[in-house]
């Protein structure tokens, strides 16, 4: 199973780098130009594409403030784990035909523990700063994500059923024929809601949301600042690929070579969310706990059952 | 195997890292420390009184504990769908089972109102 | 990583983090931190266990102890005086006899590992071990398997029972007792007591 | 009008009064400005006066939680919007040349807000488990609550300048997690002009940009702000159409958003239903202003998507419209979470909508 080109260690890291650096600059590129567009403000393609460059110069030159007590280390450790996680998720996703860093054989369950890491991350992003607002509002991601935390395992359990393994190269192997985005047609849904939970944005933007002052964020500045949302960025890429390789069969396609199809799954998939992210309305932590477990959870009930009738 | 485990703790240290150094260089070689008043917590203007820190009433504690019974009883599931295809009809019904008993707990949950803040 | 000395130094690296983590959860003041640095610990041993080729129970581990952890942080912050540790306290009571059992059954299990005899059958890799494991939950072990699901079901059901403070019919501490089935009636319905042909419609279908 | 392309825009922060509050939303339709939720992601404090004697300590802390370089600009009543930009924008050039002198100094004394009494054995301030200042404050105590736990109560003053929340609002909250079990709204006073038509229409669209804002609809709030500005720029009958027509444009928009499906249940009041309804009113009331149509208050609670320039639920613009009761509004926010409140608060649209009745002093 495990037929996969093995990546070393150093090109591995330097692959990984490349493909977040870019995508999460794409992605906050991406976000600049469809809020302008929401906002009705014709800025040119030029100023959209150096947007994200400004806005992290001048987070770069900013102090850094602290509060009367934080918790200074794990404080630098969420954004940092926060990162970390993303990485990790990303390294188990193939990016080409036998291309990963980890096409490991368990590599949904990885995955899945990079995603409920990243609760550890919004738990310390919250309480770090000693702040009511921030605290408040870890919390309540909290609870977000320990409901679409068991969305992602059904959904993913459901892809990896065809493929007869846990590993991504094997899911993506799987679809080869179908992808699994029109076999299990209630998966990718379900999967870009707990993408929107695990990159805390859009409906489920709770951990720095606006009605409470930025939330976890309300006392992160300068670097700190930049390191969250630079992390956040490069989590919704990481769960983009995996989406598509999981989704949207991967490296399979015509004509384009394996790593180009990749790409544009990636990108569109990410695409997608960051237009959710930019349209969509804060939903409140409870009632996204009760939909989640009263009805997006029986719908993953579903979406299992479907894919073991489909596959047996 | 442990090669490919090897590369992703690789990347994952060397991603952390790497934020946390650019953290911790901008904290300590910033313009300059905090002051007093910079450090209070943002309220919009006023001091709280105390520290934010404290028995914290997170208002899903029963949910929490229906997610980790429920989260237990899904790692049973992954080994189950690697092995599902090759078990056929018997996995099926094994599955039916395992769900049934997880929507009765959900069913039951809910019912009790769970998932409502407390 | 050429062979199996570079596991051996893995193997040291993740056992040194897990004991040292595990050290200090005892010596901070604060719960968060207590809380998160048993994670590490067990995220060290997850570890440990994937290079001992047991890939699927390392990262299962990795999975459910950060979910784990994750609750066990919400539910000390909660309960705990002082959980931030703004205050210095101590996070241990009766050190002395602890530390003694602590080392006590580290002697015994390293005793254990040492003189027992270990089967020496090495595993090509990991590959069919998940499908394995799941072909065992599906055969040998099913009885096993389904039991488990019914004590987690129970666990579930307990955990409701035990933290839910409003049940189906308002508050516990009112007594939260099921209203009266016709309005203004005193009489209450109970499982063993269904009104034949009364208003008993819907309410207790199950039971029909 | 110098805008440096180079800078990207400037995030600020606005520190705004009572009376200014409504008309500042208008800085998030600027470009050149990023209007930041908290002062801690923002170069630039734009002060909206006139503020209340009270606040002035408020609106220093404000400042001083500004991470540098940092600047402000103060915005007299009567300037106009595009001054004021010019304004921030030269202030920010100016903390890029140089940001070592040009940032700053904090306006409060750079004194620690209890002086630590050293009791604990490691010399931090504390005494026991929970007693004494460590670290400067004191620690939270326990309290009876509703579910029969009793755990820690955070008793905080949320407000005058804190962004979600109406500009001279304080909601002092006392909470148990997430949710207030005690709340009390203080605010100096605010009368709403009388006037009807392009005026009323205006503050209705400066509240539309602020509450789209605080339910993270950020793009949607800059067309709101936009709207209001055009029609601050001439209020002819064209631009009134326009507008109209724009404001049933975004008001479709929104109903893509998920907007009215996560504002339904919400906030419920006494004798004024939820927050959607309240949305609802308020939208058909823009509408009815802009298009200079009068008919009676009322609602129409059935409605689904806001629809702005619908044939019922108009609003008199001549019709006063009832102030807020700050001690009944506080009463009812109590049980909700903190999040519910601040929809709950802004779902009312005090201060550009509805007047809000300076607090009884007495009470406290």
């Amino acid at each position: 199973m495990t037929a996969a080109r093995q990546l070393h260690p150093v090109p591995a890291v330097a692959l990984v780098g490349a493909v977040l650096g870019i995508g999460s600059y794409l992605v906050a590129v991406t976000r600049a130009g469809v809020t302008a567009r929401v906002a009705g403000q014709r800025l040119g393609l030029a100023a959209i594409t150096v947007a994200p460059l400004r806005r992290a110069r001048r987070l770069l030159g900013q102090q850094v403030t602290t509060t009367e007590r934080p918790d200074s280390a794990t404080w630098v450790l969420a954004p940092a784990a926060y990162a970390g996680l993303a990485a990790l998720a990303l390294s188990v996703v193939p990016l080409g035909p036998g291309t990963a860093v980890a096409d490991v054989d368990t590599g949904i369950v990885v995955f899945g523990a990079a995603e409920v890491l990243a609760v550890v991350a919004f738990y310390l992003h919250g309480w770090s700063p000693n702040s009511p607002l921030a605290l408040a509002a870890g919390y309540r991601h909290v609870a977000a994500a320990l409901s679409y935390a068991l969305l992602s395992m059904f959904v993913l359990i459901a892809a990896a059923l065809p493929a007869q393994s846990l590993g991504i190269g094997a899911i993506v192997d799987s679809q080869a024929g179908l992808w699994n985005v029109l076999r299990q047609p209630l998966g990718l849904p379900l999967l870009l809601v707990v993408a929107l939970g695990v990159t805390a944005s859009g409906p489920l933007d709770l951990l720095d949301g606006t009605d409470l002052a930025g939330g976890g964020g309300a006392e992160d500045s300068g670097v700190q600042r930049l390191a969250w949302e630079g992390a956040r960025a490069v989590m919704l890429v990481a769960f983009a690929a995996g989406a598509a390789a999981v989704f949207l069969g991967g490296w399979h396609g015509p004509l384009l070579p394996g790593w180009a199809w990749m790409a544009l799954k990636t990108a569109a998939v990410a695409g997608l969310l960051v237009v959710v992210q930019v349209q969509g309305a804060r939903v409140s932590a409870e009632r996204f706990v009760a939909v989640s477990w009263t009805v997006l959870l029986p719908l993953a009930f579903l979406d299992l059952l479907a894919a073991g009738v489909v596959a047996l | 195997m442990l090669s490919a485990f090897a590369a992703a703790l690789a990347v994952t240290l060397v991603a952390a890292a790497a934020v946390a150094a650019a953290v911790v260089v901008a904290r300590r070689r910033g313009p300059r420390p905090s002051t007093a008043p910079q450090r209070v917590p943002v309220l919009g203007g006023e001091q709280p009184p105390t520290h934010a820190w404290s028995r914290y009433h997170a208002r899903y504690y029963p949910m929490a504990l229906v997610f980790v019974a429920f989260e237990m009883e899904m790692m049973f599931m992954y080994p189950w769908a690697a092995a599902y295809v090759a078990e056929g009809g018997k996995a099926l019904v094994e599955m039916g089972m395992f769900l049934a008993i997880l929507s009765v707990g959900l069913v039951y949950a809910w019912r009790e109102g769970a998932f409502r803040w407390q | 990583m050429s062979s199996g000395a570079a596991a051996d130094v893995a193997f040291v690296a993740f056992a040194l983090v897990a004991v040292a983590a595990g050290y200090r959860v005892f010596r901070t003041d604060s719960m968060v931190r207590a809380t998160f640095l048993l994670l590490a610990s067990f995220l060290a041993v997850g570890a440990i266990l994937v290079l001992l080729a047991a890939e699927y129970l390392g990262t299962a581990l990795l999975f459910m102890m950060t979910v784990e952890m994750v609750v066990m942080a919400l539910f000390m912050v909660m309960f705990m005086m002082n959980p931030a540790g703004l205050n210095p306290m101590a996070m241990v009571h009766q050190p002395r006899l602890a530390a003694g059992a602590g080392v006590a059954a580290g002697v015994a299990l390293a005793g254990v590992a040492v003189v027992a005899d270990f089967p020496d059958a090495p595993v090509a890799g990991s590959a069919g071990a998940v499908a394995a494991l799941g072909a065992e939950l599906l055969g040998p072990s099913m009885l096993v398997f389904e039991s488990a699901g019914i004590t987690l079901l129970a666990t579930m059901v307990c955990a409701v029972v035990l933290s839910a403070s409003r049940g189906r019919y308002g508050p516990t501490h009112d007594g939260s007792v099921a209203p009266p089935l016709d309005p203004g009636g005193d009489h209450r319905p109970t499982d063993d007591l269904v009104e034949p042909g009364g208003g008993g419609h819907g309410h207790h279908g199950s039971h029909s | 009008m110098a805008v440096r392309p180079t800078a990207g825009p400037v995030p600020v922060s606005v520190a705004a009064g009572p009376e200014a509050w409504a008309s500042s939303q208008e800085l998030r339709a600027r470009p050149e400005l990023e209007v930041a939720t908290s002062p801690r992601h923002a170069t630039v404090l734009v002060v909206a006066g006139p503020l209340p004697d009270g606040d002035r300590e408020a609106l220093d802390r404000t400042h001083d939680q500004l991470p540098h370089p940092r600047a402000s600009v103060a915005w007299d009543p009567g300037t106009a919007v595009g001054e004021v930009v010019a304004a921030v924008v030269a202030a920010d050039a100016e903390l890029r040349r140089r940001p070592g002198e040009a940032s700053e100094p904090d306006r409060l004394p750079d004194v620690d807000p209890n002086p630590w009494r050293g009791q604990g054995p490691h010399g931090q301030g504390g005494e026991g488990m929970m007693g004494g200042t460590p670290y400067g404050r004191a620690m939270a105590m326990t309290d009876e609550d509703r579910d029969g736990l009793a755990l820690d109560a955070l008793t905080v003053t949320l407000g005058p300048f804190l962004d979600p929340l109406p500009g001279g609002l304080r909601l002092e909250a006392t909470l148990q997690g997430d949710v207030l079990t005690a709340a009390a709204l203080r605010h100096p006073g605010l009368a709403i002009p009388a006037a009807g038509g392009a005026a009323a229409a205006r503050r209705g669209l400066q509240w539309l940009a602020h509450a789209l804002h605080v339910h993270g609809l950020g793009g949607h709030a800059a067309r709101a702000a936009a709207l209001a500005a055009e029609l601050g720029r001439g209020a002819d009958g064209a631009t009134r159409a326009s507008v109209e027509a724009s404001l049933a444009r975004l008001c479709r928009r929104l109903g893509r958003t998920g907007l009215w499906w996560t504002l339904a249940g919400q906030g419920e009041l006494e004798g004024q239903g939820d927050a959607r309804r309240r949305w609802e009113e308020a939208l058909d009331g823009i509408a009815a202003h802009l298009s200079g149509q009068r008919a009676g208050r009322g609602a129409d609670p059935g409605g689904g998507g806001g629809g702005a320039g619908r044939e019922t639920g108009r609003v008199d613009p001549v019709d006063p419209v009832d102030p807020v009761d700050l001690e009944a509004l506080g009463a009812a926010l109590v049980g909700r979470t903190l999040d519910e409140a601040v929809v709950t608060i802004t779902s009312l649209g005090l201060g550009t909508l509805r007047p809000v009745p300076a607090a009884r002093e007495a009470r406290r």
